[in-house]
């Protein structure tokens, strides 16, 4: 009996008792939701249109900041080196479509899939050869990258707001607002939505493939070098931080491969779900919840729905 | 078939490598020193490689290696992996090393049971398995100065002098704040045991080593327990993001403590913020001692080392040349004790035995004043030495502290209890045989 | 291998009955209301436009598909959500409008893995290869030579089926199949995309089949020459919805079904 | 020349579903056994402990994988942690029942690692493709966390990991400091190859037909009346099991002791690796796979740096390092250009090949 009212009674006891360490928890929640979906979003934008399954999103966050924050300690001005990070990105989005993309046309899945891999190995020898492996710190005040911090009082505490967090959500949102209109409203954005639908439809209207992977693994960098740069201000810019990227992939069985809206509405979740399970039932188990829960709340929610939230139901035709 | 040749070629290389190893030179030493420049530990590992090779060279660029004998380094790419390590462990192996520092409590492990048939003996300075303090059950391991227990009760005896006695510390909650590992979960047995002596009580915060970056969770725990002190037992980019976590939330610095595996990059990482935040450490950060300048004269101004100028003598760069400082000492020991100039894995273990860095000999290596004294012994590997407090002004690590002496008492009964444990549960676990010079 | 709760079926008793069917996917009507019967040892062809909704019929036949409304009864027992291993245990083996052979495994390997079903021995034998796995190896290996011989396809025994040209991979489905010693064969188009001299060949494999092991056959078939030749019954579905029902004679003169074919308006 | 088809007619069904047909084949198997056998007796410890035993260990832990992903087609991510279930199942059986010789210990601890893997696999109904990788993904994390929360797997040990307990086979030592890399080697090699015969055996019988047609078509498979659930647990327990037994190798024969980090997701990256650069759905390319994974990197360590002398360009470890990364990236990348079916195809593409030599038509 003891053991249920920990599980089930507790936790909401002491929610109500200290609301303002709830809202702090939701916030925190949604900041690192908000941060996983945009390292999803990466793995969503190549995922629709190439079809691969994007294995080096995480290392293309690390490698990103780390070529900003390199450009910037080898004395080039901040700004100067965020415009050619992005060309950087360009220029790997290049090559690795001539390279990886290429001669892998029509293989299946699990292929191209390694070949991330390998891509994945590679960038990580490269960063480390160019940049060094020692951990860099970003360049939030160049970048006018707001810090600093605001409590508000509210229900009895306080509950408190790092601009940085703020700028993150805000940055976030313009970038997603942006790709939902790219995709909606530009003429290679409909393009790249063609091209999701089918290849060979999208090749019948004199779309050139190779083109538009070039496109979406650009703009997927550009969306990890965004995602580097919120994730290098808050916890440094090292190689370890392509382990987090991992946390994406139950963001994106949430949301579904091929969904932008599923990518935000799964990083929430999981970005909400493991803060407040770590937080409130962590403790039950000693804590560290968090490395798997994520992991297991989107196993449990495949269960019930194998195509994810956003996922177009699978009809199965032979 | 252009593979298969390949593949015969790369069969034939290894056999080639693993049969007909360099024949070193017999008037030098084999120094093999593993290091982990890559890796997400690569933070913590870059500063340390770097001391621990530039002191070295130095001894080799100044004085022609160590009693006229060259100091062979080669350096062995961990990346913090244990499967790597013990493949460096494997490659050098067959080279006669004196000794090998493993830089890891994960390839310590591994390599603890082999060292004694190996005859290799092994250098885990101030990590690893605390137990293999004891000597006599480990007579081929060395942990000195301090064990993680030692840190522990130097870092609650510093906490409790600040609140006018231990028994102050009665009602208080300290947090611990750890990576979640074998090295982060050490020295919970020991915290909770003083909980109960001296009535405080823990709160436990473990970080998973692919959350490291991502502490959020820990930190809102901290706000909602609101911990008195908190304790940190960090590796690699833990640290740092744990110290910008804690400004985040605004924890009040100055009651974080750590113990002495934080840099300078660390504590920079909090910005301005981070002021106040303090470690445990038992060696000097700078380059006021003649042994670093001449570090600076003949290694890094030659282009010798890989060290950037402007980190030579932080504190990590610091620590590896204590490191090295050591594995010097040691073989400098075995060439007295046993006259030969030349020296094996053996001939240093005895050395190791034999350590004495009283303040004269210190002072021969020009190194007065970087450490305090220290002395090994055949049953005392690792001398639990006293570490003092150290403070992060915002700029620069502040000694704040006189040494703290560990609570030795319990400290003790820790070790012999891990020692006997280690033993009983490894059946067959050898007797030392191995000769003593320097019985205490 | 036949369950004992069933009973024993004669030659023209209804080994399968299809009643008020209907097939729906989410606002899609693929099946309306269909009803007919399949007797025993007849060849009952289903016909009718693309899109009539005859793969769907074939689909909810053996548990690929749970029909929406009515029921399938099969040798007289009602199986509700049957999964398609049961059907296939039940005694139902099919072939595929696209070819869905194993393309990795070779001819011979394609048709053992029709026999799987039939396979009895257990994991452990089947460990060392040795004693029952063997023996009921090397049986099967029997049976399934005499499919090869029939089907003519010695000669590819040993190729893998992705190599062959798609004359020969329907012929190795057909095969695969009939590995399954089924009851009821269900094929879908078994003759789409053939040549005239393939189509004679499989005509008579198909009619060997049902005369030698008096196999019960239900085939759709595009090609009406073929169907008129073969079938003993048709029936037509257009729209989901079944337009006639008899044989081949009196469903060539309904008229619902020559409108249907040639598109004339009601 | 030497290898031919011709003059080796089958009679019955038994030599024709024999897994090496040809005669040459099966004295090519024989002498490759007698030379590895015979390695243990020229190897030096370097190549035995460093070069042999691991890739043994990995050979065999890629045939686990194998099994699951190349023959039924499910991809997984969990290998290393299967494979920590292995070993810490090991290391409570071997500590608990001293008196049993550590072997069966070695053998047994496979079916804790199959049963969990088997829990783990129930997903796989109603997941397929990249969904159950990540499904597999809360196995990794899961179980990796409980290794290190649950102290009773360790025996409590201080140290917090596992610890390698003298253990003898006939008297002589094969687990714990004394044993040397060539019983140790020997152990590993006898194992590998009673349990690659046991794989090869099931993969080309019945079972092995059913996990590839699932793989191949699940729904033809399904409509043939293979239970896709069933097929899919045995394939997730068999291929646990194997990854279980390499673990427990790993930890006892290699390491001799191990943190719960050698289990993490690398791991499983690693054992995939060897998977997919293999062959798919091959047991000698899992061998291949191990071969240029783990000894490549070894290699370039060597002959990089020797490499490199001549032109008088000095390079640290850590560079030898960024290059072995750099390297095996790019492998990866040509290799899946050149042949995505592994090293396997090339292997049989060269023997076709042989077959036919010299007269290609």
């Amino acid at each position: 009996m003891d053991i249920l009212y920990k599980i089930f009674i507790e936790p909401f006891v002491f929610m109500g008792e200290a609301p303002d360490l709830l809202i702090q928890t939701l916030w925190e929640g949604l900041v690192s939701g908000v941060l996983y979906a945009l390292i999803a979003l990466g793995f969503v934008l190549i995922f629709k249109a190439s079809g691969v399954f994007n294995f080096a999103q995480g290392i293309m966050v690390v490698f990103a900041a780390l070529t900003l924050v390199g450009l910037y300690e080898a004395g080039v001005p901040a700004f100067l080196a965020l415009i050619l990070a992005v060309l950087i990105m360009l220029v790997l989005a290049v090559v690795v479509e001539r390279v990886v993309l290429r001669p892998l046309v029509n293989q299946p899945d699990i292929i191209l899939f390694m070949a991330t891999f390998g891509l994945t190995y590679f960038l990580i020898g490269f960063g480390e050869l160019i940049f060094g492996g020692n951990p860099k710190e970003m360049i939030t005040s160049e970048l006018y990258l707001p810090r600093g911090t605001t409590e508000v009082e509210m229900l009895g505490g306080f509950v408190r707001f790092q601009h940085l967090d703020i700028a993150a959500t805000v940055i976030a949102s313009i970038m997603i607002g942006l790709l939902a209109v790219f995709f909606s409203k530009t003429r290679i954005g409909r393009a790249l939505r063609a091209v999701a639908d089918s290849h060979k439809a999208a090749l019948s209207v004199g779309i050139s493939l190779n083109q538009i992977w070039v496109i979406v693994w650009f703009a997927a960098g550009i969306v990890a070098l965004v995602a580097g740069i919120m994730w290098g201000a808050r916890a440094g810019v090292s190689f370890s931080l392509q382990i987090i990227a991992l946390k994406a992939l139950p963001v994106l069985i949430l949301g579904g491969f091929t969904s932008i809206p599923g990518a935000i509405i799964g990083g929430l979740i999981i970005g909400v779900g493991e803060k407040l399970g770590e937080f409130y039932w962590g403790p039950l188990v000693g804590g560290g919840i968090e490395t798997w829960l994520a992991y297991v709340i989107a196993l449990l929610f495949l269960l019930y729905r194998p195509q994810g939230l956003f996922g177009e139901k699978i009809i199965e035709r032979i | 078939m252009s593979f298969r040749k390949i593949g015969l070629g790369l069969v034939a290389a290894t056999l080639f490598a693993g049969t007909a190893l360099p024949a070193f030179a017999q008037d030098s030493v084999y120094v093999p020193l593993f290091t982990y420049r890559t890796g997400p530990f690569a933070g913590s590992g870059i500063p340390i490689a770097d001391g621990m090779h530039d002191y070295l060279q130095m001894l080799n660029e100044r004085d022609g290696g160590i009693g006229g004998v060259k100091l062979v380094l080669e350096e062995c790419e961990t990346g913090y992996d244990t499967k790597k390590g013990v493949e460096c462990y494997e490659s050098v192996k067959g080279k006669n090393p004196v000794i090998v520092n493993p830089w890891s409590t994960g390839i310590t492990l591994p390599l603890i049971p082999r060292a004694s048939v190996d005859k290799i003996p092994i250098l885990s300075m101030a990590y690893g398995l605390s137990a293999s303090a004891r000597g006599d059950i480990f007579p081929w391991v060395f942990n000195p100065p301090a064990t993680y227990w030692d840190g522990m009760s130097m870092i609650i005896k510093y906490i409790g002098e600040k609140e006018g006695g231990l028994e102050k510390l009665k009602g208080k909650k300290i947090g611990f704040l750890h990576l979640d590992a074998a090295f982060g979960k050490e020295p919970i047995p020991l915290l909770q045991e003083l909980a109960k002596q001296y009535g405080f009580e823990v709160a436990l915060y473990p970080v998973a080593a692919q959350d490291m970056q991502n502490q959020s969770s820990q930190w809102l725990s901290v706000r909602r327990d609101r911990p008195d002190y908190m304790v940190m037992w960090g590796w690699g980019a833990m640290n740092g993001a744990a110290v910008k976590e804690a400004v985040r939330s605004g924890y009040p610095m100055d009651k974080f403590y750590s113990v002495w595996w934080p840099g300078e990059d660390d504590a920079r990482a909090g910005g301005a913020g981070a002021k106040g935040f303090k470690m445990l450490n038992w060696h000097a950060v700078g380059t006021d001692y003649p042994a670093l300048k001449d570090i600076q004269k003949h290694v890094v101004d030659k282009g010798l080392s890989k060290s950037p100028k402007d980190k030579v003598g932080e504190l990590l760069y610091n620590r590896g040349i204590y490191n090295s400082l050591l594995i010097a000492e040691g073989i400098a020991q075995a060439q007295k004790l046993t006259g030969k100039k030349v020296v094996t894995g053996e001939d240093v273990r005895r050395g190791m035995e034999n350590i004495k860095l009283d303040p004269a000999r210190l002072k021969e290596l020009g190194l007065e004043g970087f450490t305090d004294p220290m002395t090994l012994t055949c049953t005392d590997h690792n001398s639990h030495s006293a570490a003092f407090m150290q403070e992060w002004d915002g700029s620069k690590w502040v000694k704040i502290s006189e040494p703290i002496k560990p609570m030795t008492e319990q400290v003790r009964a820790q070790l012999d209890a891990a020692a006997k444990d280690y033993a009983d549960k490894n059946p067959g676990w050898p007797k030392r045989s191995e000769r003593c010079d320097n019985q205490s | 291998m036949r369950a004992p709760d069933h009973p024993v079926l004669s030659k023209g008793d209804v080994l399968l009955a299809v009643e008020n069917v209907s097939l729906g996917f989410g606002g899609v009507k693929a099946l309306t209301d269909v009803s007919f019967d399949i007797r025993k040892s007849e060849i009952r062809a289903i016909i009718g436009p693309n899109g009539a909704g005859k793969t769907s019929m074939l689909n909810c036949i053996n548990g690929f598909y749970y029909p929406t409304e009515g029921r399938i009864t099969f040798k007289g027992v009602r199986r509700p959500k049957m999964r398609p291993y049961e059907a296939a245990r039940g005694g139902i083996a099919r072939t595929f409008q696209n070819v869905a052979l194993f393309k990795s495994m070779s001819t011979l390997d394609n048709i053992m893995a029709g026999r799987s079903i039939k396979m009895r021995s257990n994991f452990f034998w089947q460990l060392f290869r040795h004693g029952p796995a063997m023996k009921e190896e090397v049986a099967h290996r029997r049976f399934v030579e005499e499919i090869i011989d029939f089907l003519e396809i010695q000669h590819i025994r040993k190729t893998p089926v992705g190599r062959l040209p798609y004359g020969l991979q329907k012929r190795v489905e057909l095969g695969r199949a009939l590995a399954m010693e089924p009851e009821l064969l269900l094929l879908d188009e078994p003759m789409a995309g053939m040549n005239l001299e393939e189509k004679e060949d499989m005509s008579r494999f198909i009619l060997e089949v049902n005369q030698q092991y008096g196999t019960t056959i239900a085939l759709i078939e595009h090609d009406m020459g073929v169907v008129m030749d073969l079938s003993d019954r048709v029936v037509v579905l257009e729209y989901g919805r079944k337009i006639a029902d008899g044989t081949p004679a009196e469903v060539k003169g309904d008229q619902r079904v020559i409108d249907a074919y040639l598109g004339v308006a009601h | 020349m030497l290898y031919r088809e011709a003059g080796q007619f089958k009679t019955n069904y038994v030599a024709d579903s024999a897994i090496f047909p040809l005669r040459q084949d099966r004295i090519g198997i024989g002498l490759i056994i007698v030379a590895a056998y015979a390695l243990a007796f020229l190897g030096n410890d370097f190549l035995l402990q460093a070069v042999l035993i691991p890739f043994l260990v990995f050979s065999l832990a890629s045939i686990g994988l194998n099994i699951l992903t190349g023959y039924t087609g499910l991809l997984s991510l969990g290998t290393g942690a299967f494979m920590g279930v292995g070993a810490y199942a090991c290391y409570k059986l071997m500590t608990a029942f001293p008196e049993v010789n550590v072997i069966v210990w070695i053998l047994m601890s496979g079916f804790f690692s199959a049963a969990i893997g088997a829990l783990f696999g129930l997903p796989s109904l109603r997941i397929k493709g990249f969904y159950l990788a990540v499904a597999t993904l809360a196995a990794q994390f899961f179980l990796q966390w409980c290794f290190i929360r649950i102290p009773w797997l360790v025996n409590y040990n201080v140290s917090g990991a596992l610890e390698a307990p003298l253990r003898t086979l006939f008297g002589i030592p094969i687990i714990g400091a004394t044993a040397t890399p060539q019983t140790r080697y020997l152990v590993v090699l006898t194992i590998v190859i009673l349990l690659t015969w046991l794989a090869s055996n099931l993969v080309h019988g019945r079972i092995g037909r059913m996990w590839i047609a699932i793989r191949d078509m699940d729904l033809a498979a399904e409509l043939m009346g293979i239970r896709p659930l069933q097929t899919k647990l045995l394939a997730f327990a068999v291929s646990s099991y194997y990854c279980g037994v390499a673990g427990a190798l790993l930890v006892f024969l290699w390491y001799g002791g191990a943190e719960y980090d050698v289990f993490n997701i690398n791991q499983s990256f690693f054992i995939l690796f060897m998977v997919i650069i293999g062959g798919l759905g091959s047991l000698i390319g899992s061998f291949f796979g191990a071969a240029l994974i783990f000894i490549l990197p070894i290699v370039l360590g060597i002959v990089l740096p020797a490499m490199l002398s001549p032109f008088g360009i000095s390079v640290g470890a850590d560079v030898i390092e960024h290059l072995r990364f750099m390297i095996v990236g790019a492998l990866i990348i040509f290799f899946l250009i050149v042949e995505p079916h592994g090293l396997a195809r090339l292997w049989q593409i060269g023997k076709q090949k042989l077959l036919v030599w010299p007269f290609p038509y």
